[in-house]
């Protein structure tokens, strides 16, 4: 149990997975000055080099470290999410985006946008805070209320952050009820050789059937 | 879990380093369960209370050779017995945690002891040094075998402060006040908002980042709930 | 596009969610550590134009090497991750692990583990004077000294510490110490009835 | 040996020392088992429960389980048959028999070291004396051995060695005939979870929940016809004590109770099974004395039926609907005009009303102590074969656990099937005249491959199948001597190793002392016709035998009991 509770270490740690998948969202960039010979990388065209002017939408760790240094190769424009057009729709009314769609890591990817000091860095700042306010309260109330009503609905808006919130509300709300029938004396099989246990059978079942 | 029951006729006073007062086994208990708490809740490793874990083991020895002499009906042992379990749990727990930490902070808290080298509180204890440096470079050398020795040298060195896992030292934490204390900065200068500065008293509770107020966790003003 | 193997070895990772260790992916790191030396190769070759300072190489030699930094992040997080996920294990399944997981893990994380497994051992005989603490035991704060516990499966004899020798029978109730059948309990052998 | 205090000779001796608890399989033991369960929990006695269904099970489940065993307790088996020889303990085990069967084995009363009976003192008083039953036949045969060696004296014929020797036939014809004697008829004493409750009152460690388990085991012995009318009415008096010192703060409203804890009340139940689960007419059609007399099977017997709830003012519709969606002023009539129009009809209060208890736990519905008999009765003998025989023992002991209602719900449905399954199994042998008289007695058989035979291969399921017969048949035939015929009821067992089951019930005459020959009958027939029968139940009326020397068997049992 002590060894794998999510350790509140630093999130855009190294190794954290979620940040590396974060980090693999595109950004559209366009080349100042030409790349030799890594022309398979635009699709666009056959040349072999990447022709200066060139817009490629760009992963951001590819386009954070282009843009670090001195000679600046590409300049960096604002993913279309974040734009002035989608921030009045998040102002307007947060909670009917579909913040999944819009790539499951909203929030973390607006994080790591604003360490690239884009001119409307603080607009894209305030709008991650405004919409993160405008959803919580109906992340809340969903994890706390309801027990065992479907809520598929309700979670496929929720982008990874969001999701992780909301499991930890429901968690919490499962252990007060546990808590309240005395079940949560009891001791259980981990859940790790619960599952086990589950695959093997059904490995077993499907081999014999 | 009062353990006054338990205090006088099992145990005699605990007999402490000489420049600690002598406690009596429920206050070690009770500062053992404390730390244990901030432990739990702290994101980031605190100094290790060996003298309180290495006490309260003792006292479970000793408890136990005192139930041993008790007749095999008495009910005083079901009593004690209970008693022992709930003490070791704390014990393993606090252990575990810290345990958790280490193994997922290893580089960041094997730093830190550098640092702490010569000061008095030392953030590990010798057997848990020795298994963070064990546990470090297992790692380090299954990640070399399989992946980096692989790889043409000069991208193969693992710059140790990209890969360094660090608390997260802003996480929130709920604390409770044990002793007042004036003038704690709680929130920096930030470019919209001023510099934070608030008064503790007794009894308090607050809601907030932990890096202010580590420092305090570990001198004992300040306690995780 | 640059680094797609090594981010499909992060979304492999990623999908086997709960306590599953997926099969040791070989050929997939493979063929990142091949992009990785391509890349290296390209560079070395480019390197004595960079001396004169011609941008378009410069360019391609920095994008090059973001390549191999990224290609090296999602390797050594595959393989820690992968690590901490079988370090997880250790404390769930106990110090054997079941077949089907060693057999997902590679010579390499095998060893590391039964390194691991000696490193805990030293580290909890080492706790306190009298043999050390067992820390995989009293996962939970006990609130009983005896619990009732019903077999879930033929388990065979198992021996209490003061010798008894009880027979483990699919749906048998005993009433035992908690102390001793904790682990049973936690391996799925029993089941905690709470009264 | 016969325990005579409970708490010196049984508990305190089993306080600091493992046990391995084999309990039968019906209700009754169910609930003294969990009685039983509940102190040695209080005094943190270890202990192995392990359920068998029949005798040979006992072997194997000690076999298994004696390792390092030293104190057995048996709930509702064993006492009818001699423990010692048939488990062959080591000296220090203690077997400790907590049964109703009777009558108790001979060897078990006297073996004063490994035996302890814990049961009532004058329930045991018709056993027969000592010196009637065992001779030290050390001095004979010390003296026969003694006469030989001076081989001239014995030629002598001295009247004394004789005459001892006579002395011996008769003592010998005489231990034989009072062995038969007592062990002619089989019956049942208190049940195993009152006398397991009387423990629980002496430690002072009787609960509201104890006492529950207590009057759903004696529900269940009268339920299942082992216990006549007036032992049962002499245990809910004793039970009545026990529920109003238990549950008397109920009356004035200051200090009601909190809500969720349990209350007992007394109450003259409807003698209706499960009828708040269910439609007034489901539960009159399934109630054995009125389906009986008013032949419900039959097309008339609807139409009477009809007449009765019309006349009792109860419109047909009501009827039909669940007994709780009944409107309420309707609902409350119903006992009091069918106590007022009963007579008319042929009924009578016995048939009508049984006083019994019922439970109220939180917010939950009220349920009566036959529910809770016939739900856990059903799922203990469930007729699915894929849950194993201690699959289901668990879910019953779940049942009975205070607040499951979700088993308990399941347990009702189950209660409901198996009683819809004996109805039409009777109705069956009524239209098609499967009871045949065969002289002494009458007997039937389930055919081969039936809609639900599986409920029948169960013991006390087969038991109530043969008791409905029976009476459905007397109430139907003109013979006037059936009254006093008792009934002999084939199952088929188990398809593959063609086996069935047979039960021999009483007459309906001889009811109020319910006591059973055919335990001693079917052992005699076994015998002349050296069939493959199985004496396995704990039940002796209840045998197995091989199908196809059915017929071979039941031509010695009509000479035996001509």
């Amino acid at each position: 149990m002590a060894a794998n509770f999510t350790l509140d270490s630093n999130p855009d740690s190294y190794f954290s997975l979620d940040d590396i998948l974060a980090s693999q969202e595109k950004v559209p960039c366009t080349f100042n000055t030409q790349v030799s010979n890594m022309g398979y990388m635009d699709q666009s065209t056959t040349d072999t080099n990447i022709v200066s002017g060139t817009k490629l939408e760009l992963p951001f760790w590819l386009a954070k470290s282009l843009d670090r240094g001195s000679r600046s190769i590409i300049n960096i424009d604002t993913p279309k999410n974040y734009k002035e057009v989608y921030r009045q729709i998040f102002t307007a009314d947060p909670n009917v985006v579909d913040l999944h769609k819009l790539g499951p890591y909203f929030y973390l990817f607006g994080g790591k946008l604003i360490s690239l000091h884009l001119p409307d860095n603080d607009d894209i700042a305030s709008v991650l805070l405004k919409t993160f306010q405008g959803r919580f309260r109906r992340i809340m109330d969903g994890s706390q209320n309801t027990l065992n009503v479907d809520l598929t609905s309700q979670v496929s808006l929720l982008d990874e952050q969001e999701r992780l919130l909301f499991s930890a509300g429901q968690q919490g709300l499962h252990d007060f009820q546990k808590w309240e029938t005395r079940e949560s004396e009891k001791l259980s099989t981990s859940t790790m050789v619960a599952n086990h246990r589950k695959r093997k059978r059904f490995v077993l079942s499907s081999k014999s059937s | 879990m009062s353990t006054e029951d338990v205090g006088d006729d099992l145990l005699e006073t605990v007999d402490d380093e000489e420049e600690e007062e002598a406690m009596t086994a429920p206050e070690v208990l009770h500062k053992l369960e404390e730390a244990w708490l901030n432990e739990k809740f702290s994101p980031d490793l605190l100094p290790v209370k060996s003298n309180l874990v290495e006490c309260m083991l003792d006292q479970i020895v000793a408890m136990e050779n005192n139930i041993s002499t008790l007749k095999k009906g008495d009910f005083r042992i079901s009593v004690h017995r209970m008693e022992i379990d709930r003490i070791r749990y704390v014990i393993s727990s606090y252990l575990r945690h810290r345990l958790a930490k280490i193994e997922s902070l290893t580089t960041h808290v094997l730093q830190e002891e550098e640092k702490r080298r010569d000061s008095e509180n030392v953030l590990m204890s010798p057997a848990e040094l020795e298994f963070a440096k064990g546990y470090c470079n297992s790692v380090m050398t299954h990640l070399t075998n399989t992946a980096l020795d692989h790889m043409p040298l000069k991208a193969a060195t693992p710059n140790a402060k990209e890969i360094a896992v660090l608390p997260n030292l802003d996480s929130y934490v709920f604390l409770k006040v044990n002793e007042n204390t004036e003038n704690v900065l709680v929130e920096e200068e930030t470019v919209d908002a001023r510099e934070e500065i608030m008064d503790f008293e007794k009894g308090d509770q607050h809601i907030m980042r932990y890096k202010p107020i580590a420092s305090l966790v570990e001198s004992g003003a300040v306690s995780l709930i | 596009m640059l680094a797609e193997k090594a981010l499909d070895l992060i979304r492999e990772l990623k999908r086997t969610s709960g306590g599953t260790l997926p099969p040791f992916n070989e050929d997939k790191i493979r063929q990142v550590l091949e992009e990785v030396q391509t890349l290296f190769e390209q560079n070395r070759d480019t390197a004595k134009y960079a001396a004169e300072g011609q941008h378009d190489v410069l360019a391609a030699i920095q994008l090059r090497h973001a390549g191999i930094q990224r290609n090296k992040r999602c390797l050594l997080a595959y393989l820690y991750n992968r690590l901490e996920n079988i370090r997880r294990m250790r404390w769930e399944f106990g110090s054997v692990l079941p077949a089907d997981v060693k057999y997902n893990m590679c010579e390499h994380e095998a060893q590391w583990f039964n390194q691991y497994n000696r490193l805990l051992a030293n580290y909890m005989r080492s706790i306190g004077e009298s043999g050390g603490l067992d820390l995989t035991q009293d996962m939970k704060p006990p609130k009983s000294l005896y619990v009732l516990v019903r077999c879930l499966m033929d388990h065979g004899e198992f021996e209490t510490q003061d010798g008894t020798v009880i027979l483990l029978k699919k749906n048998s109730q005993h009433y035992l110490m908690r102390s001793e059948c904790e682990h049973l309990i936690r391996q799925g052998v029993l089941e905690h009835i709470v009264q | 040996m016969l325990v005579r205090d409970f708490k010196r000779e049984f508990y305190d001796v089993v306080q600091h020392q493992r046990v391995l608890v084999l309990v039968a399989f019906d209700v009754d033991s169910l609930c003294g088992c969990k009685i039983l369960q509940y102190l040695f929990q209080c005094d943190q006695v270890l202990y192995t429960i392990v359920p068998v269904t029949d005798l040979q099970e006992l072997e194997k489940a000690f076999l298994e389980n004696a390792e390092g065993i030293k104190h057995v307790v048996l709930i509702n088996c064993g006492a009818t048959v001699d423990i010692v020889d048939l488990l062959q303990p080591e000296d220090h085990v203690r077997f400790y028999i907590c049964d109703s069967h009777r009558p108790v084995d001979v060897h078990n009363f006297y073996n004063a070291v490994q035996v302890k009976l814990l049961m009532r003192e004058d329930e045991l008083s018709t056993i027969p004396t000592y010196d009637e039953l065992f001779r030290d036949d050390s001095e004979d045969s010390g003296n026969e051995s003694e006469d030989s060696d001076t081989g001239y004296k014995k030629k002598k014929f001295d009247e004394e060695s004789i005459m001892r020797r006579q002395e011996k036939r008769r003592w010998s014809e005489n231990r034989v005939k009072v062995l038969f004697d007592y062990t002619k008829f089989t019956s049942y004493g208190t049940s195993a979870s009152l006398v397991m409750f009387d423990l629980a009152w002496k430690l002072s460690k009787d609960t509201n929940t104890l006492l529950w388990l207590a009057i759903v085991g004696v529900t269940d012995q009268y339920i299942h016809f082992k216990t006549p009318r007036d032992k049962y009415m002499e245990d809910i008096l004793t039970l009545q004590s026990h529920v109003s010192r238990h549950n008397q703060r109920g009356g004035d409203n200051e200090n009601t109770l909190s809500i969720n804890s349990l209350k007992i009340s007394f109450e003259e139940e409807l003698n209706f099974p499960l009828y708040r689960h269910w439609t007034l007419i489901d539960t009159i059609c399934h109630s054995m004395p009125i389906a009986c007399k008013l032949r419900l099977w039959s097309l008339k017997g609807q139409k009477r039926l009809h007449e009765f709830l019309a006349e009792m003012g109860l419109p047909l519709n009501q009827c039909r609907q669940q007994f709780g969606a009944m409107d309420a002023n309707l609902r409350s009539e119903v006992k009091g005009k069918i106590q007022e129009f009963m007579s008319k009809y042929g009924l009578d209060i016995q048939d009508v009303i049984l006083p019994s208890f019922s439970l109220h736990y939180g917010y939950k519905s009220q349920l009566c102590a036959t529910d809770y008999v016939l739900s856990s009765i059903a799922v203990l003998e469930s007729g699915d074969k894929s849950r194993s025989s201690t699959d289901n023992f668990l879910e019953a002991c779940d049942i009975l656990q205070k607040g499951c209602t979700d088993k308990m719900e399941a347990g009702l449905l189950a209660a409901k099937l198996q009683l819809r399954s004996i109805y039409t199994q009777v109705q069956s042998f009524l239209e098609m005249h499967q009871i045949i008289s065969a002289g002494p007695f009458l007997y039937v058989f389930v055919q081969e491959g039936t809609a639900d035979s599986s409920y029948f291969t169960h013991p006390q399921c087969s038991i109530r199948l043969a008791r409905f017969a029976l009476q459905a048949h007397c109430a139907v035939s003109r013979n006037k001597r059936a009254q006093s015929l008792p009934l002999v009821l084939g199952a088929p067992l188990r398809q593959e190793e063609g086996t069935s089951l047979v039960v021999g019930i009483p007459p309906l005459d001889t009811d109020d002392e319910r006591k059973n020959f055919f335990g001693k009958a079917f052992e005699q027939a076994a015998e002349a016709t050296n069939t493959t029968a199985k004496f396995n139940n704990f039940d002796s009326y209840i045998i197995e035998m091989k199908s196809e020397d059915k017929s071979k068997f039941f031509d010695a049992l009509i000479s035996i009991l001509q």
